[in-house]
């Protein structure tokens, strides 16, 4: 038994379920992180633990207790909302106080609470406004102290940061990651940006179409993805994944893939059981990072194979240069150093670490290997 | 435990609630609203005449009432009124509020100007108007005396022209208020659109025709409910202002019902005239209200 | 059919006025729903209101004015359905017909014995005021309407005398067109025309032709050629109208004669409310008699207060209301303003002025000739559904929407609908 | 800030075209102020100069007596009271009318926007088209659901009344409004603990201002103007401004005191009109929040 427990939880609007058979269970002081694209379900389950939304079937438990058919306010959650639901007619000071007020708190308590939360984010100047007069961040700030003077078991994030720009996310990213492990609070947070999840979490679970494809930390997710949607989804760029043939030569798996003039090379298997696979095709998955020149390929690993393959475009980014070819009929992408000699046109031979290769069944789309 | 019960049972009253608290007014409309027509569906098939009674004629009203020529004036008036009421009051109502969004200076005094017609009944203005359309001392008699001796207005005397009149005082009535509504409409579009139209080199009237009217839908449809709500009601406008004269020339329907049902003591065929009149509001609402709703959820 | 009718909604009745009952005025007062809004009328009311209550009835007033009564007559029909029904309610001819066979009206036989109303009032307007041999009702007054009224100084200067003769009337009226004064003031309102129709059809038609078309809706006089000699002369009377009758107040009407910008104006009694007022003097200002070729005849309308049952028995304020009502003071004093004539036969005309003498010896000659008349037009030959089909013809026709052979057409069919 | 999204426009007219845009508008306004302007011209007024003629001249001699008389010594029934009574009685009866049918438009709202369930459209369907009931087939069986209730002839059955046939528009007002209401602050408000009636009057309430604007102009003029009810379904005691004012204008024999007509006619429109021009700034704005929303 976990601190919190999704226990084979479906939901459906009539006739159509649209989310089945959850099971997730996380321990105290854990950070979960939801994510998916829109319409997977994520913010269907983060209401469901809320008690937003009711539960069609299973069970959803906080510390042992069922919360099925309980109030929302009867759960001990809090909850920081996507556009921060801030009450416009209300100052700072009351939106933070409010839930303490319908739960009855004496009103030097709430000041005392107030003035806490307030000094921990660093709002007191803004107590006596109203939201209307409030910037994004500050609005993101005030909805936290909302939820954090509740002292809750179990917070809930949905989408906190999507309404904010570019700059102010990452902070507030950092702020918020800052503040869970100062505390030690559980956390349920939704979010479609997979870099969010990656470096929040302790937990992801990656969902699709109502499903959760894998429930893992981060490395877990990252290494090793359950199936093809979760190894496109995490990762930026995403992982490439070109059609390959299994061949077995000189007794080691090798991934014969096509290059850009039809010619095939073969990338050795770190995994001795692709044996099994002889002659069949598989999908191939190859991170963008795993491909570079010879002079950046990881050290230590086993496994460096090299591949000669002509460039499309490049990409310079700054701190990386990004370099599109054609394998097996697809674009794809490696990450090269920026200081790497590549041209458009020209032809530039690669070094691919297979050690962190995976490789897909394309009937299944699941994970065949390592 | 106790306490336990206590919560689950104050949260089942929350779920409760919502519900609880739509049963009056439901509860309301369905005895008031839905009752009412039904009992009134029925008594257009009974022989009530000076009270309800419950004696069985079948279809008999129904003929009656389409033998009488004076119901189908009503119907022809209530067709030639509503069309001429609600087109009149939406181009002039577009037509002022285009005007009065165009930063004119003592914009909010002009528009309580428009606006005040709708606060007053016709039992307070209708004397003013009946004085106004006669031509012995209203408009005729007062530009005959400032000199245009040729000018004409008799309309309210007039059989064929009379039901104009009545177009007339109700749009004097309404107009504003539909202005209001379409002036809302054009304060809520986004200017940056406008902007953005100007600079692809639209004229004004192009802007208007091709952006902005177009956009100004939602307001469309609500002046559309309001107008003709209104326009199937109109009852006071036409007793104050030509009592359903000349002659029976501005007899519409709801004045037919009202005269059958309590002054002709022929309450059987005042119910018929009623669950017509029904029917016909029925046949054009529903598709509205079905797709309206519809759309939104 | 009609029984069946009277049983269904007399079980309605019965619970309605019981449920009503129990509401009652508590002040054991009087609860009077009329439309006698205007200030003389009302003022005269008042002298009857200040009489109940030296004898210690209250009186709770209920004005309800519009459409001669047709606003007050919807409230009432709310009034008694709701279960509230007033104590007395002002009502004219088949209004209290219909309501006493609904089964709603008290009894007032002890009262109108004890009275001798029955020896007072003549036998046309007890008509309308006894269903079944029981008295259901108080009469107020009579109204004649059968009257035309006269700028003297108009006449004299056009030489026209009295016409007593549909075509010395006509004359007249050319003569007054010659001279560039509107013959006849008229308002175009349905009840205004029907008026004049009612007169006009009377001086067609006799008595008996009027009774057999207007009071027993025989078709073949209602289709007959009299009828459409009648819509003739209306056609006539059109003619010598101004072009800005249209929904002219009757009181707009009178005004005209008043002025001297015409010459007659055919309306009931009550037109002489408006030369008293103007300040003119009977018979010197202005002339009252009764339509050409009608001088024997008497239409009138009666209001009446009916009295609606309180639980099965006459209350002691019902009947002090009724004698008071009756009694030969107010008749007099209530008349006099009113311009109507006493609803009683034996009361004095001494406070009459001229108009009203000759209207006092006109009803009583007219009562025991048998010449005395419901008048079509104002509710006392027919029912309102068939009283107000007939107006719809005679309004259409009057303002040109039919010919007079249509005309006659449409009435014979309009009244077999609403019959 | 939205109310003026237009009043920077980028739109730019001529000269020309502008002055015959305040041509055509102040003619307009000339339209309409007509029957005002007849009505008080002709309210101060001695009674020979209007039957003299001229609908449109100014008086020769001012005098308020018409008004006087209307408000309180003119004949309404048998005593001379003016309409002074009848004002308060519309009052006591227009108020109550007003605030509950708001307050039930607005909890309407809020429940069919945020707390949907299966049908709710459909009964929101089945009280919108309540506005379009003639209103002359319910007197009947009105009065008698009125006696059965014993409230029949009561302020209080009045009240019933209009509430019944307002709720209609008031909750279409109400809902179009909290369909943009942000759905968020009902389940922040949720989970802080906040129940159904206060989350209603703690969080949209305060927000719904502009809304309950639009719904109390159009509520009060409606309840204040309207005969029909007034006339039927009131007692003695109860009856409201309009009707006394037509016992005044329609006296059926007798003569017409047109100036006191008009006197008592302007007094009877005083508070729809006094609603207008205080409120109707608010009008506009409360509008555009709400039912020209799509």
């Amino acid at each position: 038994m976990g601190f919190l427990d999704i226990d084979n939880t479906t939901k459906s609007y009539g006739a159509v379920e649209v989310l089945h058979n959850v099971d997730i269970s996380i321990e105290e002081g854990e950070f979960l992180v939801l994510v998916g694209p829109s319409g997977c379900g994520k913010s269907t389950l983060l209401n469901m633990i809320a008690g937003l939304e009711e539960i069609s079937s299973g069970e959803i438990r906080i510390k042992d207790q069922v919360m099925n058919g309980v109030h929302p306010s009867k759960r001990n959650i809090a909850m920081v909302f996507q556009s921060y639901a801030l009450y416009p007619n209300m100052k700072v000071g009351q939106n933070i106080t409010f839930g303490l007020e319908m739960h009855g708190t004496p009103k030097p308590e709430r000041e005392k609470a107030m003035r806490e939360v307030a000094n921990l984010l660093q709002i007191e100047q803004l107590l006596d406004r109203k939201p209307g007069a409030l910037s994004g961040g500050q609005r993101q700030r005030v909805a936290m102290g909302r939820a954090l003077v509740r002292d809750p078991d179990v917070f809930l994030f949905d989408e906190p940061l999507s309404n904010l720009d570019a700059k102010l996310r990452v902070d507030m990213r950092t702020e918020i990651k800052k503040l869970h492990q100062k505390l030690g609070t559980t956390i349920v947070y939704v979010t479609h940006d997979q870099i969010e999840a990656m470096t929040l979490s302790t937990r992801i679970a990656v969902m699709n179409g109502g499903y959760v494809q894998q429930l893992g930390t981060p490395q877990d997710i990252y290494d090793t993805p359950a199936n093809i949607f979760v190894a496109t989804f995490m990762g930026s760029p995403a992982m490439n994944v070109v059609p390959a043939r299994v061949a077995v030569e000189n007794g080691k798996p090798m991934a014969r893939v096509a290059l850009h003039d039809g010619t095939e090379t073969a990338l050795p298997f770190s995994q001795d059981n692709m044996a099994d696979w002889d002659g069949k095709d598989i999908l191939l998955g190859i991170r963008p990072e795993t491909i570079t020149d010879e002079d950046a390929a990881d050290r230590k690993s086993s496994n460096i194979a090299h591949m000669t393959n002509r460039i499309v475009v490049t990409e310079p980014a700054g701190s990386d240069t990004f370099v599109t070819m054609t394998m097996g009929g697809k674009d794809v992408i490696a990450r090269m150093r920026s200081d790497a000699e590549v041209h458009p046109g020209a032809d530039f031979t690669f070094a691919v670490n297979m050690e962190k290769a995976v490789a897909f069944d394309p009937a299944t789309e699941a994970r065949i290997a390592p | 435990m106790a306490q336990a019960a206590n919560a689950d049972f104050k949260t089942r009253l929350q779920t409760w609630l919502p519900k609880l608290v739509l049963s009056p007014s439901l509860a309301m409309v369905l005895i008031f609203v839905y009752g009412f027509i039904a009992f009134s569906v029925y008594l257009s098939f009974t022989d009530s005449r000076l009270l309800p009674s419950f004696g069985w004629v079948g279809w008999e009203n129904y003929s009656k009432l389409w033998r009488l020529s004076h119901w189908e004036t009503s119907i022809t008036n209530m067709g030639i009124f509503a069309l001429l009421y609600i087109g009149i009051c939406t181009v002039l109502g577009l037509s002022l509020a285009i005007f009065l969004d165009q930063k004119i200076r003592a914009e909010g005094f002009i528009r309580t100007v428009y606006l005040y017609p709708m606060a007053l009944s016709f039992i307070v203005t209708g004397t003013a108007w009946k004085w106004f359309l006669d031509p012995g001392i209203g408009l005729e008699n007062v530009m005959q005396s400032w000199g245009w001796t040729s000018f004409e207005f008799d309309w309210i005397k007039n059989r064929d022209f009379a039901i104009y009149t009545v177009v007339l005082a109700a749009v004097w009535q309404t107009s504003g208020f539909v202005m209001a509504m379409f002036l809302a409409g054009l304060r809520g579009i986004d200017n940056e659109i406008l902007k953005a139209a100007q600079m692809d080199g639209a004229s004004n009237w192009n802007l208007y025709r091709r952006i902005i009217i177009p956009q100004l839908r939602p307001a469309f449809l609500s002046a559309f409910v309001i107008l003709s709500h209104l326009a199937i009601k109109t009852f006071d406008l036409v007793i104050a202002l030509t009592g359903g004269g000349p002659g029976r020339a501005t007899e519409l329907p709801a004045t037919f019902m009202y005269s059958y049902t309590f002054s002709r003591n022929q309450m059987g065929i005042g119910a018929a005239s009623a669950t017509i009149m029904l029917m016909t509001i029925a046949a054009i609402m529903i598709p509205y209200l079905y797709a309206e709703l519809r759309e939104k959820k | 059919m009609r029984s069946f009718l009277k049983t269904k909604t007399a079980i309605v009745l019965a619970l309605t006025v019981s449920a009503g009952a129990a509401h009652a005025d508590g002040h054991g007062g009087v609860e009077v729903l009329h439309w006698w809004t205007s200030g003389g009328e009302a003022a005269a009311l008042n002298v009857l209101k200040d009489d109940l209550e030296g004898q210690g009835v209250g009186w709770t007033d209920m004005p309800v004015a519009g459409g001669g009564g047709e606003q007050a007559m919807t409230v009432l029909r709310a009034r008694v359905t709701a279960g509230n029904a007033p104590t007395a309610v002002q009502g004219l001819g088949f209004d209290i017909l219909d309501w006493a066979n609904q089964g709603a009206l008290a009894n007032l036989n002890d009262v109108a014995a004890a009275e001798g109303w029955d020896d007072v009032i003549p036998a046309a307007l007890q008509q309308f005021a006894k269903v079944d041999g029981k008295w259901v009702s108080a009469p107020v007054n009579v109204h004649s309407t059968n009257w035309v009224w006269a700028n003297k100084a108009v006449l004299d200067a056009n030489g026209i005398a009295v016409p007593t003769t549909w075509e010395e009337f006509t004359a007249a009226l050319d003569t007054l067109k010659a001279a560039g004064v509107t013959p006849v003031a008229h308002g175009g309102q349905a009840w205004q025309e029907a008026t004049v129709f009612d007169a006009v059809a009377m001086s067609v038609l006799g008595p008996d032709g009027y009774k057999a078309a207007f009071i027993d809706l025989d078709e073949s006089v209602l289709g007959g050629d009299g009828m459409k000699e009648a819509f003739d002369r209306m056609v006539v009377i059109r003619e010598n109208v101004d072009e800005n009758f249209s929904g002219r107040d009757w009181n707009l009407a009178t005004a005209m004669v008043i002025n001297g910008e015409a010459g007659f104006q055919m309306m009931g009694d009550w037109a002489k409310g408006e030369f008293l007022n103007a300040g003119k003097v009977p018979g010197q200002d202005f002339l009252c008699f009764r339509f050409p070729g009608t001088s024997d005849q008497v239409t009138f309308n009666a209001d009446q207060f009916m009295m609606f049952d309180q639980g099965g028995a006459v209350s002691p304020e019902q009947a002090k209301l009724a004698t008071a009502i009756l009694s030969p003071s107010f008749q007099s004093a209530f008349n006099v303003v009113k311009g109507s004539v006493p609803a009683r036969t034996d009361v004095s005309n001494e406070a009459f002025d001229d108009c009203g003498k000759k209207g006092m010896a006109d009803l009583a000659a007219a009562a025991s000739s048998g010449n005395l008349f419901g008048s079509m037009a104002h509710g006392h030959a027919n029912p309102a559904s068939v009283k107000n089909a007939i107006y719809d013809v005679v309004t259409a026709h009057f303002n040109g929407e039919y010919d007079s052979e249509t005309a006659v057409a449409e009435l014979v069919d309009a009244v077999s609908i609403a019959k | 800030m939205m109310a003026h999204a237009t009043q920077d426009t980028a739109i730019r007219t001529g000269r020309a075209v502008r002055m015959l845009i305040y041509l055509v508008l102040v003619l307009f306004a000339l339209f309409y102020m007509l029957p005002l302007y007849v009505m008080l011209v002709n309210s101060v007024k001695p009674l020979d100069e209007i039957t003299g003629g001229g609908m449109m001249n100014l008086p020769q001699v001012w005098t308020l007596a018409p008004w006087a008389k209307a408000w309180s010594s003119a004949q309404i029934g048998v005593e001379p009271t003016g309409l002074s009574p009848y004002f308060w009685n519309s009052i006591k009866m227009v108020v109550p009318a007003v605030a509950i049918s708001t307050i039930l438009g607005a909890l309407n709202g809020y429940v069919l926007t945020k707390w949907r369930f299966r049908g709710d459209t459909i009964l929101f369907g089945l009280m919108l088209f309540a506005c379009f009931i003639p209103f002359q087939i319910v007197l009947i069986p009105m009065a008698r659901m009125l006696g059965l209730m014993g409230l029949a002839g009561t302020t209080w059955g009045l009240v019933l009344v209009h509430v019944v046939y307002g709720i209609g528009f008031t909750t279409l007002y109400f809902r179009n409004y909290y369909a943009v209401f942000p759905t968020e602050l009902v389940r922040a408000a949720q989970i802080d603990g906040a129940g159904f009636f206060q989350i209603f009057w703690r969080i949209l309430l305060p927000s719904s201002g502009p809304i309950a604007v639009v719904s109390i102009i159009w509520q009060f003029t409606n309840i204040w103007n309207d005969f029909l009810f007034g006339a039927s379904f009131a007692g003695a005691d109860s009856q409201p401004m309009t009707v006394a004012l037509n016992n005044l204008v329609q006296a059926s024999h007798g003569v017409k005191e047109y100036n006191v007509h008009f006197a008592g006619a302007i007094l009877a429109a005083l508070p729809t009109l006094l609603v207008y021009i205080v409120a109707g700034r608010y009008f506009v704005r409360g509008l555009m929040a709400g039912s020209v929303k799509g």
